[in-house]
């Protein structure tokens, strides 16, 4: 891998840039374990591990595929549908900063890896408590290049839909819509629970989910405040208003709680958080402060009917990343063509402010981004079936994927374990306690 | 009286309930035990440390009832319990001398009839 | 919302300070969520949810209070007890710094309104397990209005006690003793939880507790270094002596618990930290390191005998507000009138170095401070409550909270569950698991 | 402590790397209480906090001890062995840039003090469940000063390794190597837990290990990319391999966790996550993003068969510290000397490419930094032992340590718990429940 | 001798404690129990999913006494444990056979009643 | 049949279920029991409050055997489970009238009698 002499590098690169979008980074990786938090405390204790892993598995498996072919796809050169080859293997990546940005291109690689890590790890809510570990690694491994690569380059590495002039901030498009669509395919494939519809199948852990909002919170300012790649005006406007849309929403989600069953709930509130970032990712650096509590209001209102609808049909998206995701995605895209104001982002009005055209452009990612990001999920895990099965059997969903899956427990108390142990020739003998 | 004491699979443990309930029998008390059975043991493995683990997650149940209510509560949990394979649990059934009802201080019989509530 | 021309506002912009100010304003939003945390852990379990709640509903209800009206009122103008109006619905609040500061307006409200959502969150410590969850979330939107605001103009905003000389870097004023003093107010007129003094009630976790307090220590330099609004040698010295102090304190606390109970304690230990992050919140950016360490050894004593001698008394000021935030915070602003160094701080010097006046202004605002904080809330709540009924029912009470105001449990195991099924109609059947 | 003019200082600054290390700063301070948990999960229930105050304890006591003697004997001066005492107290710490550094000289000293710190947090590891509180605390005082200091004299503060050509990013050696060593030595003389090797003895709370091991790694970007002080290419360089290394060693983990026992574990996938992170430490600024995920990938191999071996042994280490960040810092120093490339670090090549006397200066270093760490350990903690007793008794060992040492549980319920009221007097009445 | 189960609330488990403590009942084992009685059921709501729980915790008293002791058991039991609504619980006596102290082997009487304590 | 229950430190039930096994007594239930007995109360501090807690943690076995295996099963818990220091625990025999298997149906002897299975 050549890199060009430092110094000429050093030129353009801005220090307080740099500075951010370091952070900006780390607090995106940071994003992938609080999601597996989240999710862990969503199900049931005996698939704790298990939930928590597919996150783990996405930053494994979506991060290396990323350095090694996924960046290329995404971000290198304007082909319309998708990027070329000259980054795999990150040759090329050097301190050089890409045209029109002030920080090094390999920082700015590594942003975006964070991105394709936590969107795949997105798509496992919809597949927990039953789909097997391994092909799941391997869905991974396709579906980041296959469908967020490709998604990517569509919105944010010059493809035909930013070519086009649809505007998305921080990822509406790959992350949120991609995201929210494919785990709907991923439902419809791997199919539901046994026990779904039928059983009660409760959070085990309300806290993990309120620390697990928190944190994702925390992180998404660098999500979206990152998502301008320096610390400019439209990087600040995304990133003050990833404070005020969330806030927002979770109060309307505390009213619609209380019109609904007359009291406020807690994993509500943790869902309203991570809707109130969702709405604002795609808008962050589009709309004004005030517009962008107006989205966190209104925006809440289709996610919240999606997710009181959704467990009363047959589809056991488990954990309604399509209501949180993609509804919330979709809505945030649309909404940048209805109030995206040139004032604050200096780029395009909205319909409201007179650019018709705008609602337009957006539209049209709207209607192509799920239509893709479902096809090409639903084909693929079709495919991976015909190969092999992709979920556990009644009995090991019974027993609990934490045991079945990965031989451990969450919350192994060691009483009733013998110990086995291997001698020094790995022969082994049971460990007689006396 | 008979205290009977039925321990069946957590996951059943919804179904006995129910079952339960259909054969109105109202007081239950339930836990969280480990049992070792018929099973075969499942190997765990923490870092270095493999360990063989012959306990299984179970759900105990103890109710309380006149004898006449004795059989159908038998039944209940055999019905709500059973899976067929190796590990659906046992049923005990204990002699009741006394039961009392706290709140209001009762023995016996009115304590324990479902009809009774 | 008008805006300026985006290039105008960039000119008096430094990219590194707004790099930092961008990251200590997530730091300290994160620093709610991780209250919640810590919180959580100290209360039974069958209130944990309620308790993390009211964490979760300051960030909803005042984030919303503060960029509506409350930063207007704290930061508009210079009156000299209270601020204007013209900044309501962040009119006029955009990228164009505030007169000496190198950060957008935007950002710098944004960082603001996160002081002013954990100061009521911490409130809520003084009234957990028995108020109930409506009332506190309107007694958040009045009091952040009320109090908050007022106290963040006096101190921070260009009022009467800022322009009398008061030095108070990061909140000792509005954060510290505005909480404390409002949670004593706060448990006398919510009163004392039933079993108060005559049942053991513990904390549920101390895990949670524990890295509560870490994430709170995290957060911290967010909160105390970015209260320089720049990267400037202020920030970097009450940056340093957030490491230092809180260090101390620990030490100092440790000696304390062996003296006391021959044993060191881990909630002991997490308290400790939090009480040196208080004291040395005021004093951060006045204070060399050395005396900053000596702020957190001397400054733990009045603290850890509040908290001792609190429970006591009648007073079921819950989870220690007073001692942690309002004594510590009391002696931090007293502190500086002592031990303030022009060499460190380039404005003035402590009694100490010579400069006795400070220490005149230093004790004015200690005393206002808290008959103001004490009296508003005392007032505020006697009022509410002829609206409506502050606490829970003893038997709602004994319950929980959780199942009573929320209608969850935190650790649901799901056993003895039976789902409801509304159909298409919202017709409710039960399901017939069979 | 005398400050020079606040201007003066200003001058040097670079407000965009004053801003990264600030935030880097915070992040390795986090990292401790996430050690904590991370630790405390892999524990038996009953010692849960014993363990997390060990990292708590290191926090207080390395924090106060690296301010008043440790910063000056490791970073003043340039003796070869050790340094000066001109910093002791923080004398001579202010705003003025160290030598080649563009931030202030207080948040350079900070930044250490954070590594000194979880440095002796992590040999707890090695002696958890059984070593008393008291004399852990005396240990990483004296620890402290004899080993780290020395250390990070020798590679950081100009000692002989570092005027000798060693290279070391971020601290193999005083930080990985010298806690993973220390950890062998620490386990010997305190000696294995009563009931290992004939129980099995399991962490309590995966969940736990796995949410500690996520927030590590985001702490470990600013271990490592704050390791150049300023946000220049070796800074971007280390950070992004950060990212990349740790996502090597997961799927390597994976399949050796695979061909091993059938099962990918969680606690594994941990482990794997911490031994990427110390494997790219030493390393992470000078070799290139290509080579960072191959020394991923081969590193993990010799670090999962020490896991394996171990536990076979009489020697109860109990965290595997010495497999983590031992053998893992010993692979990265040694990678260095085989993969430095000029292109990238501008500073050395490596044997392969052209320079093999790196290799010698790095070997030298493997050699030396495993003797002297195990050596004064070893030492120190036997005379130690001359003077009190290092470890819990039998008896206390079985109650659990949370109940001995520190008088508290973790997870307290308050059945059968008798409220004790001392009044005014201190006198002791029982509450009579009625 | 006498095996006294008594299930109550839970926030009146210390309430019994000392009421044994007071009528000299030394020897008691305690466990969290799951009890399905005359209680009405509460409904609970996660997202989309709502529930109709109808298991309230309760505490559950073993305490192995000689004959003379039942009553005085009972009424510790009952004192302790009443609060008058429903769901304050119920108490089982069941004969016990046999009574071994591990510590030292010895049997019945001496290993129950408390005197001998 | 008799329904043997036994009490024991949880730090000494994997020795427990070891003797057991011995002793070919293959069926058995446990469960964490929080019990008070002999032991001296330890005190806890929290914050200000300092209590005073006279529980002890303990593992509750629960075991069901035909006759002849009544003493095998006894002796299994003191051998397992005995420290000679106080705390140790007890073992509680009450007669046990119906064993029921819930897979099979099957009753009584066939449902506990070790051997049959
Ligand atoms: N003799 C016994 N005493 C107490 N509990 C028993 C006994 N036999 C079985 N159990 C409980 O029943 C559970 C299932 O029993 P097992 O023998 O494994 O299945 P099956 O009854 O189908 O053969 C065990 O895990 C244990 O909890
Ligand atoms: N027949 C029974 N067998 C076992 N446990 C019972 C029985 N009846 C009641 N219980 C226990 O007692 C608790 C309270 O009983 P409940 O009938 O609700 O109150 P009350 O006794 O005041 O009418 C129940 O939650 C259950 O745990
Ligand atoms: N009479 C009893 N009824 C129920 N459980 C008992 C009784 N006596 C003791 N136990 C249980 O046995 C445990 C140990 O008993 P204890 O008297 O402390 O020890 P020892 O039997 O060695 O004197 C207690 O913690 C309690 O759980």
């Amino acid at each position: 891998m050549s890199a060009l002499p430092i110094a000429q590098a050093a030129a353009e690169i801005d220090t307080g840039d740099t500075a951010w979008m370091l952070v900006a980074t780390a607090l995106v990786l940071m994003m992938t374990p609080a999601l597996g938090l989240f999710y862990a405390g969503l199900v049931r204790s005996k698939n704790t591990l298990n939930t928590f892993m597919m996150c783990v598995g996405a930053i494994a498996v979506a991060g290396v595929v990323w350095a090694l072919v996924g960046y290329s796809l995404a971000f290198d050169g304007d082909g319309s549908l998708i990027g070329g080859l000259g980054y795999v293997g990150l040759n090329d990546v050097t301190f050089i900063p890409r045209e029109g940005t002030t920080i090094p291109h390999l920082l700015f690689m590594a942003f975006q890896a964070t991105f394709c890590i936590i969107t795949a790890a997105l798509v496992s809510g919809a597949v927990v408590e039953r789909m097997r570990f391994g092909p799941f690694l391997i869905f991974v491994a396709l579906w980041s290049i296959l469908v967020y690569s490709v998604l990517a380059h569509w919105s944010f590495g010059g493809g035909w839909l930013a070519a086009g002039g649809t505007l998305d901030f921080a990822g509406g498009i790959p992350v949120e819509m991609g995201s929210g669509f494919s785990a709907l395919a991923a439902a419809l494939v791997v199919g539901a629970r046994k026990d779904y519809g039928r059983q009660a199948l409760l959070p085990h852990n309300a806290v993990y989910v309120l620390l697990g909002a928190g944190l994702l919170w925390f992180g998404w300012f660098g999500f979206n405040g990152g998502s301008g790649f320096s610390t400019g005006d439209p990087s600040v406007l995304a990133f003050v208003n990833t404070l005020l849309t969330p806030a927002c929403s979770l109060v309307v989600w505390f009213a619609l709680d209380l019109i609904r069953g007359r009291k406020v709930t807690a994993i509500g509130a943790a869902t309203a958080i991570i809707v109130g970032c969702v709405l604002i990712t795609p808008a962050g650096g589009f709309v004004s402060p005030g517009w962008a509590m107006v989205l966190g209001a209104v925006g809440a209102l289709p996610c919240y009917a999606m997710i009181v609808w959704r467990p009363r049909t047959r589809v056991d998206e488990t954990l309604d990343v399509l209501a949180a995701h993609g509804i919330a995605g979709f809505t945030g895209i649309l909404f940048i063509g209805l109030f995206a104001s040139l004032a604050w982002n200096g780029i395009a009005d909205g319909l409201f402010f007179g650019n018709a055209s705008q609602l337009g452009d957006q539209a049209l990612a709207a209607l192509v981004t799920p239509l893709y990001a479902f096809g090409m999920t639903y084909a693929l895990l079709r495919v991976m079936g015909l190969f092999t099965s992709l979920r556990a059997t009644e009995h090991d969903e019974a027993v609990g994927m934490d045991v079945v899956q990965h031989g451990e427990e969450a919350y192994a108390s060691g009483e009733g374990a013998i110990l086995v142990l291997p001698d020094a020739d790995g022969e082994v003998l049971v460990a007689d306690p006396s | 009286m008979k205290l009977v004491i039925g321990i069946v699979r957590p996951e059943k443990a919804n179904d006995v309930l129910e079952a339960l309930y259909r054969a109105e029998v109202r007081g239950v008390s339930m836990s969280r035990v480990q049992g070792h059975g018929g099973e075969l043991d499942r190997v765990e493995t923490y870092r270095g440390t493999t360990v063989k683990v012959g306990l299984e997650d179970k759900t105990r149940f103890e109710i309380a009832v006149s004898d006449e209510f004795v059989q159908p509560t038998i039944d209940a949990l055999c019905d709500g319990g059973r899976t067929g394979e190796v590990g659906d649990g046992k049923i005990f059934v204990v002699p009741l001398e006394r039961a009392v009802r706290i709140r209001t201080g009762e023995s016996d019989q009115a304590a324990v009839t479902p009809v009774a509530k």
